[in-house]
């Protein structure tokens, strides 16, 4: 099964962006392609690369982005969601790129499933 | 445009998009940012459902002015959509069909009625919204 | 004591926490989000109206004009005050609880 | 088609707008948040029992955990997936709608 | 410390702050980090009320594993809580009082009784709870 | 009147921020004196001096920075909640300072009002 994702929140304040990566993860592990993980609203900030949670806290933007690299998933920050929030090429974390909402409608059409998580 | 640049291989496919607005304007930045979501596929040329349900109804609601509260008003991009919607319509060369809609529960829970709107809209019950939705290839929204 | 409710009552359980526990005489304010539950006519107008008897009611004009609600649409009893009038609430009704 | 809720029923209404609108013969499936619908005895028990004759009903099992809320508090007839669970239920029930 | 860097003269100035939590935990971040701003306000020696109500009383309910879900469980934190309440009654030279405090309707609207929580609390109704919120100076959180 | 103000979540997504920062101005055109604002939670996102809205649309790290300069309110974004979101000294918006959250229990305690915006 092809697979799309959209995250709507950013990390830690909401659940969101942990469930989609458990979820994205167990799809990978089952043998499922992740075509690409789309952030929007406040799902950009999980491209933040100065993120630094305490040492026993999970790292997000270290995960998604390790995510990326080893299984060549498709990370994609919307441009007009991040200009507003400040997230830039200066601090985009490893992994992530920054492009249009086309990608997401792109992934809707391409996977055999989209699915949403935010608040 | 970047935004209309691809990377899989989507030619000739089509499927039923359903955007669906729960939440209300202004509070939260979601009425918005969903809005730029409708209009980017309007480049795909695929069906779309928009539908306003609970406090989604309120989004669109006549006379919003948020310029006193230091708010950007968006409301004129409801009459994009529905532009949009007639110009599918009317051209021949565009197969796909979008639609507009508000749910009957939703609407009267809140005192409101199709005058209300700035825009116009398909009214369906609970039952019908259900019948639509089980037609969907892809939900946004929430 | 001054509450404030910004969201709509029809998504959260703000309204209803309030009103249960807020102490008599105090006041309510309705912003943001919350603005929707002073309009007359919706499922949630009879618990305002009950709040009247035990609170002040007032609702944020601007936040009302965002959301294009007419003052004619107010439940009657509630007063509009605007940014300034805001302040002079938290200034008279002492401490300030923001009910999100 | 498979329905995602990640909210409380206490909180919000998505539960509520979910069972309104969901066609039936498809699943439901409460993530985050969402969990605490699935426990027997709250105020929200009978409307979960009353979708599970319409819809299978299952819930996260890691987010039951993550809340201390033990399987044997479960309404009867909701079944317990995790992750690996969860893709499975994508595949099977086809357009994935999460209320939000 | 940086935390307990002072700008504004407050010498002998006491009051009342209530911390209503009425948010779950884990879905969101609030639960944790109210509690980060309860403990520092320990250092403050100010009056606290810790209240639990609508869904906040989950915050402390026993056995939370966040594990598998990749979470932090930050639910030994309430112990924490509880022993600077314990510490202050005990303590002859702390004058500031503690209260832990469950609403009693959210807790029964839930099916929950006090036997669930990992801390020993104080039950109060909801006009009980009416009656100690008039007395507070400022409230966080909500 | 002397007013501690509590933002807790990030400009755009949600209004707390909006409402925050005319209930400030309206105070300040009346007289009182806003000592501090803290930002919480998500409220660390409004010090991001990368933001960049719509020319068209309000612009919240620039409106709160111009309001510490002219009226001398104290901004103060928590460490901690800063750490976890990635605002660091490299993005820090003019007229915003990092600090622990003592500074909140300070403005509770010297201010006559603390009130809180959020979600």
């Amino acid at each position: 099964m092809k697979l799309g994702i959209m995250v709507n929140e950013g990390p830690f304040t909401h659940q969101a962006s942990d469930t989609a990566y458990q979820f994205a993860k167990a799809a990978i592990e089952k043998g499922h392609q992740v075509m690409r993980v789309f952030f929007y609203y406040d799902g950009v900030n999980n491209a933040n690369k100065l993120s630094e949670p305490q040492s026993d806290d999970r790292n997000l933007v270290k995960l998604w982005g390790e995510l990326a690299k080893e299984h060549g998933v498709d990370l994609v920050v919307c441009v007009a969601a991040s200009l507003r929030r400040g997230i830039k090429d200066d601090i985009l974390a490893d992994g992530f790129r920054i492009s249009g909402l086309g990608q997401l409608i792109e992934v809707g059409l391409a996977a055999d499933r989209t699915i949403t998580f935010g608040d | 445009m970047e935004d209309t640049e691809t990377m899989f291989d989507t030619e000739g496919v089509t499927k039923n998009f359903m955007f669906l607005n729960r939440k209300a304007p202004y509070g939260t930045i979601y009425a918005q940012e969903v809005l730029e979501l409708v209009l980017i596929s309007a480049a795909f040329e695929q069906n779309a459902a928009i539908v306003f349900m609970d406090d989604g109804v309120y989004q669109i609601v006549k006379g919003h002015d948020p310029s006193v509260s230091g708010m950007k008003n968006f409301s004129p991009t409801y009459k994009v959509v529905e532009m949009e919607k007639e110009d599918a319509e009317e051209d021949e060369d565009i197969d796909m069909v979008w639609k507009i809609i508000v749910e009957k529960e939703s609407m009267e829970a809140r005192g409101l009625s199709t005058d209300d709107f700035i825009i116009n809209v398909e009214v369906l019950g609970s039952q019908e919204l259900s019948a639509l939705m089980a037609e969907q290839d892809v939900v946004f929204g929430g | 004591m001054l509450h404030t409710i910004n969201k709509s009552p029809f998504d959260r359980n703000s309204l209803a926490s309030c009103l249960r526990t807020a102490p008599d005489g105090g006041a309510i304010l309705f912003i943001e989000d919350g603005v929707y539950a002073t309009a007359k006519g919706t499922t949630f107008s009879g618990d305002v109206e009950g709040a009247l008897k035990n609170q002040k009611v007032f609702v944020l004009g601007p936040d009302l004009a965002a959301r294009g609600i007419a003052e004619d649409k107010l439940i009657d009893g509630i007063s509009v005050v605007d940014y300034s009038g805001f302040v002079d609430l938290v200034e008279e009704f002492g401490t300030v609880q923001s009910w999100l």
